[in-house]
């Protein structure tokens, strides 16, 4: 029995002296003490020398929340030649003097807190983990910059990857925009390059138009079915001429790729540059397969690509490790009326001005009013629309990018069109990052974009143009701006198929579907649950470097996993007590992770000797959750390190 | 009755918290200072579907006066779906206790996120209060141990 | 009901002759008019004696269910095999019967399934308690029962000296059998609501609730009746014997383990209960111990759906299943009455 | 800033009876750039959201805004912060009418009301009466 | 021999329980069973049998023994005996009445089990003889007189009439603390009382489990019905339950168990029943691994082990309990007959 002091956090409230006289007397405790800092490694080590001078089987440590040094008293433990797992923790920090300001009361609670760790303990048994293979093979879920990263850094290491992309080509948002902040390089350029390594790399295999459909396993031996949408072209004969595309009669559907600037054929590829350069028929759009009149571009296809009759297929694959790598959407402006978006098509978001701007694009670059397709002369461009908000329709948090794609998009307008007004509403203008705050001052200071402390108010289409109203808070008043041409930097939100998959997953999500990270600071890239990693805005807004940059990240993690040829698993399994089991298959359907089957064995019970059917627990699949012994009417089933008996015994020692 | 020395009743309450959400909502309670009373003692299970009925019948024949389960949010569970078991087995087992008379002010099932101290602290507040208002659990108890011999 | 029994013995007779089965489930005749045992028959000449003891009888007091024999009578011998029984069931019977299919407690190839129609079995406590004394014979005719004792004879209206259980019938459909004896799927008699006695209760003040259990399970004597009888408590070791569960207990010590026993047993059967009543028509101590289990049916039909326990062998059982959606346990706290 | 008494009480009085948290306020001027009747005042939406929370009452309620604003509530409806500027504006509103009348806006008093506002009582818009009449006849 | 006009019985009752704890046969939930008497009690003296037997009084269901109190790593050991207040059972029938005996010869015997010696010396038995017995009565065939009980006092109801007789001096004791709520019989009333008896007598003659031939059970018999494949048979309805063993006045068999109060242990016994799978369970197994082991130990028992080992007293008294409770209307009598019926014929 150990008492920590954990400086004054504990012994300020709890009388340290008083728990440890207390515990001296429970049964089966030989040593009690304490001290200023259990978790140091000077105490360590006298925990190892009480061990061994006194010959301890087990150890309770009355300290702070097992969630921050069990591991640490674990690896004491064992260290002192005992097993790990005779270790108990009684939580008398966050659970006891943090929360309690009268000493005798949080002292008489850290005394029964700690007798219930000594009864449970007194029914703990020595636990060796299992371990499990690892199947060395990555899944990216994700085709954007971050999961191509991802999946590239993972093939460098030499790991077979895949990465499955639910839109026709990989890309992503980073294809659509055209420069870079903050060295201004052409996105396409420096992306582009990537997208032909991920295609090229012998490790690498691309899924693209297909989204995970289940996922099973755990850390290291993940199941996936993965359904390849039917693109209705066979990509093995495809040559890529685009000739179908051509003689597509269907022309009238909005470009996704082109945020709905320009019209594609229903036979496609988002852009010249996808990868896979196969194209794929929208069949809501496509003739043939709406009125099974049509066919041209069969007829057209030397290569005899086209294929109506091509089903979905699922594959089912194995992993060892998953990284969810779903990336983000602007929201939906609908209920931003204030700013006119749905009634005036001179009102785009950002994305569609990167279209505009994107020499690609549906203009060629020319940035021009998409009402009468003239050159603004006065552009207005509208901060944190739905960002920052905590009303219905926005989002609470910052969405990170807009200030700069902003600051630049700003600085191109000008650049190009030296003629121009521009307007920026800012509320704050947040520049954190390598060489930010200059290109946002270059932008100020070079380019004399007005930057306006302040929030539109409303946007008004007048004859042709738009009024636009805001406050100027700086200078004290309400300013109109006659504007040809409004940009509003909508907030982001995570992809709407993430929050599928987190729960397909079991990966935790936060209140706006972003995925939560095992820690906020020391396990920024993986998920709670094991063998699952986030990659990109999936786990939070960030831009290009910061999705590199983490994108590299999670490879490693991913990269260390794969490196192990076993896991050691949790040994707080479940475990099935045959001569007790009736056979039932409660345990097998409440099972999240398909961790038990039953078979025919011989029991020995009490003198019967009989072939029953009993449950049978598969010790590398089984999480520990614990569902099962809750089941089990006849309590066959029981979970290792929680066992009943123990929790029981918690329970008495508590209420005594 | 367990009285202290201002003559306020001391209830017992038992709570059980999942490792993965409401124990860390506990714990983040703790590390936010959020004060709570004392007569609250947590037990942490792996996850809500860990609970058992019978802990919760054995705390109130120890002595138990209230008894409390958290778990992580529907949809949140660590094990994906332990929580929706358990709060089956909870809806239904309060159903029973509230059939036999038992009063139902001393079972709750509560979810918390690990983001959720503020709400931790919340809930065991109100609970306590309820159990207290309450008074010592005659309805549910097992006289033999609460006598002081034997 | 002579028909029938005539029926059911040359059907048994027939396939127990041919080899088709091994063995018969059924009911013998007693000592008196009322005391049928099951029995299991192997040979077609003891199946078909009118022995003083002996010979399957068929009649109002076949309410012993029959179904969870069929655990032990199919049970494989040394050398593996398993015998095949045939057993007459009920058509509550053959829920059970379905739920021990479902639990593969019984497989279904050892089991030749027999339903036979019933119209309620005869409860010869309500026939005491309606006065008659030393009772000499018992006869059905129509909807009537004459009753001849030592001393007098009398006559009841059947409705009134039918079992609890069959007063609160949950229909006569035959659940996964392989044929049909006799049959009529129409209650003929007075059927009382099944969840009536339950509303009753849940109707009461907390306050009253607990005298009202208390009162009942206060009696109990802890002889396991009710859980032996039980088709779904069919654990090999029950919690309660195990002296390893840390809930092991023998007799109620406790005002605690009378409720303790009946909570713990109600909730294990919990989405598993037939509504059989055989815990009820069991109980030495005349508890209604269904009103525990038709507690959580109600509950659980309200709650997540309808649900009958052996109606549908391949339906996951409420508590091994959930929706997102499900009530949340606060829904109890909102019910009325009592904090 | 030293802050009367008083003002800080007022203060907390107005942010309790409009309903508004005037600490959730970003700063970011959306309630003035919706403002339709910015140009009449003289102390803007923002500006009530920013002096209450600093407890400068009286500037407040000595301003002509109170009587300018239209109880349009596009600040409320446009804020991305949930304020509601316009609930602030008319609580300070209704704290100058509550010592006038008193303790009750009554029909009766309704003229002398407006006579001892003087200049001012032409400027108040009917809406405004309406509404100080509703909250104080409750 | 007193008598009482059973009209003022209630006032005997007063005057019995004023000094002593005083039990009799109460209706409750549908059922009699003994109950202390209270002035508002449901009194049922037409009522055979009690629902539970007088057993209940002398060895109780469960019984407290011993405590172990934990302080620290110090245990200490507390003797906290029920106090062995006075009491009176009152309706206690022939059959009950004779189980005692049985009773008596397993726990008097050495070593004397001194709780149920306690219970013993406190417990007045007032019988009260049966005018009236039910068709599953077979006390005849265990020689019991059913019209003239044992007992500290015999009590019998003839018409209107409660008749009242000390037959023990505890009885006499009883009956001097209440000798003023009587009046003496009258050679009449001893005269009806006696013709009471013969029809009574005469009933039982009739009744069908009266012909159960028991000479051919006890000790001489043990291997022969031991062996007998009729065992096999009978058993195969056996559910296991102990109803037969609880309702029973005399299975006396019971188990010692320690129960953790969190602040020591209690320990007490409490009966258990040969039915059970769990019953005299040890570390290696159970020494009786079939439910046909189980069902035969608990009739070879009451018919031939015990007789054998108390001078042929059988430990069954045929009060008809079991035959009238048992869940699958198995029980000792079908047993007797089947075994007689079958090994001979």
């Amino acid at each position: 029995m150990f008492v920590c002091w954990c400086g004054s956090n504990i012994a300020a409230t709890v009388d340290v002296e008083a728990v440890t006289e207390a515990v001296r007397t429970e049964p089966g405790v030989v040593v009690a003490t304490n001290s200023q800092y259990m978790c140091s490694e000077g105490w360590q080590s006298s925990i190892r020398n009480a061990v061994a001078e006194h010959k301890l089987t087990g150890i309770v440590v009355c300290a702070c929340s097992p969630r921050m040094h069990e591991p640490t008293f674990r690896k004491a433990a064992a260290a002192a030649g005992m097993n790990p797992y005779m270790v108990e923790i009684a939580n008398i920090r966050e659970q006891c003097s943090w929360i309690h300001k009268d000493k005798p009361e949080a002292t008489e609670k850290a005394i029964i807190l700690a007798r219930a760790a000594v009864a449970k303990l007194n029914l703990d048994k020595p636990l060796t983990a299992g371990e499990s293979p690892v199947t060395k093979r990555a899944l990216v879920i994700g085709g954007g910059i971050a999961g191509i990263q991802t999946a590239l850094d993972i093939a460098d290491a030499g790991y077979e990857v895949d990465i499955v992309e639910k839109s026709p080509t990989i890309g992503g948002k980073m294809a659509m925009l055209d420069k870079t902040f903050p060295t201004l390089d052409c996105s396409a350029c420096i992306l582009t390059p990537k997208m032909v390594d991920a295609a090229a790399a012998e490790k690498i295999s691309l899924y693209t138009y297909s989204e995970v459909e289940s996922v099973k396993g755990f850390v290291g031996n993940f199941t996936v079915e993965i359904r390849k949408h039917a693109r209705s072209v066979n990509s093995e004969l495809c040559t890529g001429c685009g000739v179908c595309m051509e003689k597509c009669p269907s022309k009238k559907t909005k470009s996704e790729f082109n945020q709905g600037l320009s019209n594609r054929s229903a036979i496609y590829i988002p852009f010249a540059q996808a990868i896979p350069n196969v194209p794929v028929i929208d069949r809501e759009a496509c003739i043939k397969f709406q009125t099974g009149k049509c066919g041209v571009c069969e007829k057209v296809c030397t290569a005899k690509a086209v294929d109506y009759e091509q089903q979905d297929e699922i594959v089912t694959k194995q992993y060892g490790a998953i990284v969810a790598a779903t990336g983000f959407n602007p929201i939906k402006l609908d209920n931003f009326d204030e700013f006119a978006y749905s009634q005036s098509p001179d009102v785009i978001t950002s994305l569609e001005f990167e279209r505009l701007c994107n020499a690609a694009g549906p203009t060629k670059g020319h940035v021009v009013r998409p009402s009468d397709h003239e050159e603004p002369k006065t552009i207005v461009f509208v901060q944190c629309v739905g960002s920052r908000s905590t009303v219905d329709c926005g989002k609470t948090y910052c969405s990170k990018i807009c200030c700069m794609y902003t600051a630049k998009h700003a600085m191109l307008l000008r650049e190009k069109y030296p003629g121009t007004e521009v307007y920026v509403f800012y509320i704050d203008v947040r520049t954190p990052g390598k060489s930010f705050d200059e290109f946002y001052r270059r932008a100020v200071e070079e380019y004399n974009v007005h930057y306006v402390k302040g929030m539109v108010g409303k946007v008004a289409p007048e004859d042709g143009h738009l009024r636009v109203q805001a406050s100027d808070l700086i200078a004290d008043k309400q300013i109109i701006i006659d504007a040809d041409l409004v940009v509003l930097a909508p907030a982001i939100e995570p992809d709407p198929s993430a929050r599928a998959l987190g729960t397909m997953l079991t990966a935790s999500m936060d209140t706006n579907d972003f995925f939560t990270e095992a820690h906020p600071k020391l396990r920024p890239v993986e998920s709670p649950t094991a063998g699952i990693f986030l990659s990109g805005v999936c786990q939070g807004p960030k831009d290009i470097p910061d999705t590199v940059a983490q994108a590299g990240a999670a490879a490693s993690k991913v990269i260390g996993l794969l490196s192990k040829d076993k896991l050691i698993g949790n040994p707080c399994v479940a475990e099935c007590n045959e001569p007790l089991c009736n056979g039932c298959s409660a345990c097998e359907l409440v099972c999240p992770y398909g961790a038990i089957t039953y078979e025919e064995k011989p029991v020995f019970d009490h003198g019967v000797r009989e072939t029953r059917r009993v449950a049978s627990v598969n010790e590398a699949l089984c999480q520990g959750c614990g569902a099962c012994t809750v089941t089990c009417p006849s309590g066959a089933m029981d979970l290792k390190g929680f066992t009943n008996l123990q929790i029981m015994a918690e329970v008495d020692a508590i209420c005594r | 009755m367990p009285i202290d020395e201002k003559g306020t009743f001391r209830p017992k309450i038992v709570a059980f918290c999942c490792n993965w959400c409401s124990y860390a909502g506990a714990d983040l309670a703790g590390s936010s200072r959020l004060n709570y009373p004392a007569d609250i003692k947590i037990i942490r299970v792996p996850c809500s579907c860990r609970v058992n009925p019978l802990f919760m019948l054995r705390a109130f024949q120890r002595g138990a006066d209230g008894v409390i389960m958290c778990g992580c949010h529907p949809g949140d569970c660590h094990y994906t779906s332990g929580n929706y078991f358990a709060r089956r087995r909870m809806t239904l087992l309060f159903g029973m206790l509230d059939y036999l008379g038992i009063e139902k002010g001393r079972t709750r099932v509560e979810w918390v996120s690990a983001a959720e101290g503020q709400k931790f602290a919340g809930t065991m507040n109100q609970f306590a209060e309820t159990v207290k208002s309450l008074g010592e659990c005659r309805r549910i108890e097992d006289l033999r141990c609460k006598e002081s011999v034997g | 009901m002579q028909r029938i029994r005539g029926m059911m013995r040359d059907r048994a007779a027939e396939m127990l002759r041919s080899g088709s089965v091994s063995k018969v489930l059924g009911w013998e005749k007693g000592e008196f008019a009322y005391d049928e045992t099951p029995a299991i028959f192997t040979s077609a000449d003891e199946l078909c004696s009118d022995n003083e003891l002996g010979g399957l009888v068929y009649d109002g007091f076949s309410s012993a269910m029959l179904s969870k024999y069929l655990i032990n009578a199919t049970k494989k011998d040394k050398e593996g095999k398993a015998p095949k029984a045939l057993v007459f069931l009920k058509p509550c019977d053959s829920y059970s019967f379905a739920h021990l299919l479902k639990e593969r407690k019984v497989e279904r190839e050892n089991v030749y399934a027999v339903g036979v129609e019933c119209r309620g079995m005869l409860d010869i406590e309500k026939i005491r308690l309606k006065g008659a004394k030393s009772i000499k014979s018992v006869e059905e005719s129509g909807d009537s029962v004459n009753v001849s004792s030592f001393t007098k004879d009398y006559t009841f209206p059947r409705g009134e000296v039918l079992l609890e259980k069959c007063v609160t019938c949950k229909g006569l459909d035959f659940k996964y059998c392989d044929e049909v004896i006799g049959g009529g799927n129409e209650i003929n008699w007075n059927r009382l609501d099944r969840f009536a006695g339950v509303e009753m209760i849940e109707e009461m003040t907390p306050e009253e609730r607990f005298n009202f259990w208390r009162g009942e399970l206060s009696r109990c004597i802890r002889c396991n009746a009710c859980r032996n009888a039980c088709p779904v408590c069919s654990c090999n070791k029950c919690v309660f014997d195990n002296t390893d569960s840390g809930v092991q207990s023998k007799a109620n010590a406790d005002s605690f383990e009378e409720n303790m026993f009946h909570i713990i047993r109600a909730f294990h059967v919990a989405g598993r209960c037939t509504d059989c009543g055989e815990c009820s028509r069991v109980c030495p101590r005349n508890i209604p111990l269904q009103l525990l289990n038709r507690k959580f049916i109600k509950d659980i039909d309200a709650l997540y759906g309808e649900y009958q326990a052996g109606e549908d062998i391949e339906q996951k059982s409420p508590l091994t299943d959930y929706q997102f959606g499900d009530a949340e346990p606060s829904v109890i706290y909102k019910r009325g009455g009592g904090v | 800033m030293p802050v009367h008494v008083d003002e800080k009480k007022w203060a907390a009085d107005i942010t309790l009876s409009s309903g508004a948290n005037v600490k959730k306020c970003m700063k970011c001027g959306k309630c003035s750039g919706a403002c339709p009747n910015y140009a009449e005042m003289d102390i803007h939406p923002h500006k009530f959201v920013s002096m209450i929370n600093d407890c400068d009452v009286s500037a407040l309620l000595a301003s002509k805004s109170i009587w300018k604003c239209l109880s349009c509530f596009a600040c409320v409806e446009r804020c991305p912060r949930d304020v509601k500027p316009a609930n602030i504006i008319e609580a300070v509103r209704t704290r100058v009418l509550a010592p006038q009348g008193q303790n009750r806006l009554t029909p009766e008093g309704l003229p002398k009301f407006i006579k001892d506002l003087g200049e001012d009582a032409e400027k108040i818009p009917q809406q405004l009466l309406a509404s100080a009449f509703r909250k104080y006849s409750r | 021999m007193l008598k009482l006009s059973i009209s003022k019985t209630g006032e005997l009752f007063a005057e019995l329980s004023a000094a002593r704890a005083l039990y009799l046969p109460v209706e409750g939930g549908g059922q009699t069973t003994f109950s202390r008497y209270t002035p508002e009690a449901d009194v049922r003296l037409d009522v055979l049998n009690t629902a539970r037997s007088v057993k209940d009084f002398f060895l109780p269901q469960t019984e407290d023994i011993v405590a172990f109190k934990r302080a620290g790593k110090k245990i200490s050991i507390i003797e906290d005996r029920a106090s062995d207040e006075p009491f009176a059972v009152f309706g206690v029938r022939a059959c009950d009445a004779r189980s005692l005996d049985v009773m008596d010869r397993v726990f008097l015997s050495d070593p004397v089990d001194t709780f149920y010696k306690g219970r013993r010396e406190n417990g007045v038995v007032i019988s009260l003889a049966c005018s009236e017995p039910a068709e599953t009565c077979f006390c005849g065939v265990f020689g019991i007189d059913s019209a003239e009980p044992q007992g500290d006092v015999v009590a019998s109801i003839v018409g209107d009439t409660l008749c009242w007789e000390a037959k023990t001096p505890a009885g006499e004791k009883l009956t001097e603390t209440v000798k003023d709520v009587f009046s003496p019989a009258s050679a009449e009333d001893e005269a009806a009382a006696e013709a009471q008896k013969k029809t009574t007598r005469e009933i039982m003659r009739q009744l069908p489990l009266a012909g159960l031939k028991i000479d051919n059970w006890g000790s001489d018999e043990l291997l022969e019905k031991f062996n007998s494949p009729i065992w096999g048979k009978l058993y195969q309805g056996c559910i296991g339950c102990g109803t037969c063993t609880y309702v029973c006045p005399t299975c006396q068999c019971y188990d010692i168990q320690d129960f953790d109060t969190g602040h020591g242990v209690k320990r007490f016994r409490c009966w258990d029943s040969c039915m059970y799978s769990d019953f005299t369970l040890m570390a290696h197994g159970n020494p009786r691994t079939s439910q046909l082991e189980r069902f035969r130990q608990r009739f070879m028992h009451k018919l031939v082990y015990f007789p054998a080992n108390n001078d042929g007293m059988f430990s069954c008294v045929g009060c008809g309990r079991c035959v009238a409770k048992c869940p699958i209307s198995m029980n000792i009598a079908k047993v007797i007959r089947a075994l007689e019926v079958r090994t001979n014929g």
